[in-house]
């Protein structure tokens, strides 16, 4: 099983990330990032609700998906952050650009 | 409580989970979250905020060695002996692979803002920023020395950002 | 795939809960029940045949040190080498405590019924009929080595009883 | 909390054991073991379903609330057992006299 799962709706992406997105699961998240991105998207959900681990290999393909989303003119919306990833974003001081 | 527990993994990212596992483990003995949850004897998460930074330092530091020190390429141990005592979890980690040069590694932007949002160069940050205190020795064998001390007040243990 | 994983911990009860988390990652290695699980990266449950035996056997062997060799009180190390294979799982198991004599060991009685069950005395017993071989050969340091090898035919790794 | 739970009804007194039974969590079950037996029950009802794992320890504390529930005359029934303390109490030729 896959560590994310997509759903699309018209205007809008839907992205939930589980379990641990470190550095031998985000290549395979790094991937859906690019066919996510190539589709141009006006709108992207982030649901991190179910999210346990991050490293920073994990927080890099995020990172990746909100540039190239808000590069495109698109939006993100990331929600659900808690306990070790909620940590590691304020760490990052992410936490306010992604409206933590 | 002084003893200490080691573990020697090869080093590739395929012994990562074990070697994360332990340590979630060795933190946890110093940290009281439970160790034996009766509900689930495997659980596992991460929660307490002593753990959350040890762990979170830890995994940079096992990446950065089967990824910088060991290439991706394994070839060498990588050997782990935490020592859990009443106040704090001191970590050494030894690897075989290329030494480098800690005092190069540029730091992250201070402000931060949609454009500067880093994609790399972010693990050495996570790990001091987590932990009381992060040296590197280069070897060999190279040694990294994890210490993070248990707080007292309340909210204090994550990151000092 | 033939590296091996060590891991040492004070010889007490306290730490059969790590010892026992790495040897069902090591198992987890042979058998191919997923080590990362994505849904929950520290899920652990014991379910496949071959981690079952494994664990179970394990857990008896750890138990008896703590208790038998170390008598509750600690006071050395158990060194745990865990080799998986494509096709098997060896571990093996040092203690520096006293040894004793293995084949002294009584059988379980053949036929159970309700009065005959017994309430203690299953340990060595579950080791080996878990295991495809356990040997020990008294030290110091004493030395078990159980060996367990991944069945191809359904249902054919747990227990040959 | 307490790797187990007892609820008395009149008549029937159940047991639910939870996560791992082994040598540092069977020690408190045997305490409640003998509080139960005191009380001298008709009937015990055992759900093992939430237990993930047994080891040699925690057999003998069902062994001996089984012996003590049956030595008073009263009655054991054990259910839910699965995975890895299934596998035990086949291997012990439990199974037949529990009514696994
Ligand atoms: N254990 C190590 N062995 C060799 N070089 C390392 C090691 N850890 C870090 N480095 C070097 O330091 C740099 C910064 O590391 P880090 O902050 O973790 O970011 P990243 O790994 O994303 O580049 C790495 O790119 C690498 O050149
Ligand atoms: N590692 C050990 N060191 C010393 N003695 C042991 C060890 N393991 C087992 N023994 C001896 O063998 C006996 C049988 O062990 P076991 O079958 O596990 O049952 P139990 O531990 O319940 O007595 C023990 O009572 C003990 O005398």
């Amino acid at each position: 099983m896959l560590p994310f799962e997509v759903s699309k709706n018209p205007g809008e992406t839907k992205l939930t990330i589980r379990g641990s997105l470190d550095i031998n699961t985000a290549p395979a998240l790094a991937e859906e990032i690019d066919k996510i991105l190539a589709t141009k998207p006006a709108k992207v959900e982030v649901d991190l609700g179910p999210l346990d681990l991050i490293d920073s290999s994990g927080v890099a393909a995020l990172v990746k998906l909100y540039k190239g989303v808000r590069g495109g003119g698109g939006n993100v919306r990331i929600s659900g952050a808690r306990d070790q990833p909620l940590a590691i974003f304020k760490l990052l001081r992410m936490d306010k650009v992604f409206n933590l | 409580m002084t003893a200490s527990i080691r573990l020697t993994v090869p080093g590739t990212l395929r012994y990562r989970g074990i070697a994360v596992r332990v340590v979630a483990e060795a933190a946890r003995l110093v940290s009281g979250s439970s160790m034996n949850d009766p509900d689930d004897p495997f659980a596992n998460d991460v929660r307490h905020p002593f753990d959350t930074a040890v762990v979170s330092a830890f995994m940079e530091i096992f990446n950065n060695i089967a990824i910088h020190a060991y290439k991706r390429k394994g070839g060498g141990a990588i050997d782990i002996v935490m020592t859990p005592s009443e106040r704090d979890l001191v970590i050494e980690v030894r690897d075989h692979g290329q030494a480098f040069d800690i005092d190069e590694v540029a730091p992250l932007p201070p402000d931060l803002d949609e454009h500067s949002l880093p994609e790399g160069g972010m693990g050495i940050h996570i790990a001091k920023t987590m932990l009381d205190d992060l040296t590197y020795q280069p070897g060999p064998p190279n040694l990294w020395r994890l210490c993070k001390r248990l707080a007292t007040g309340p909210h204090a243990d994550v990151g000092r950002s």
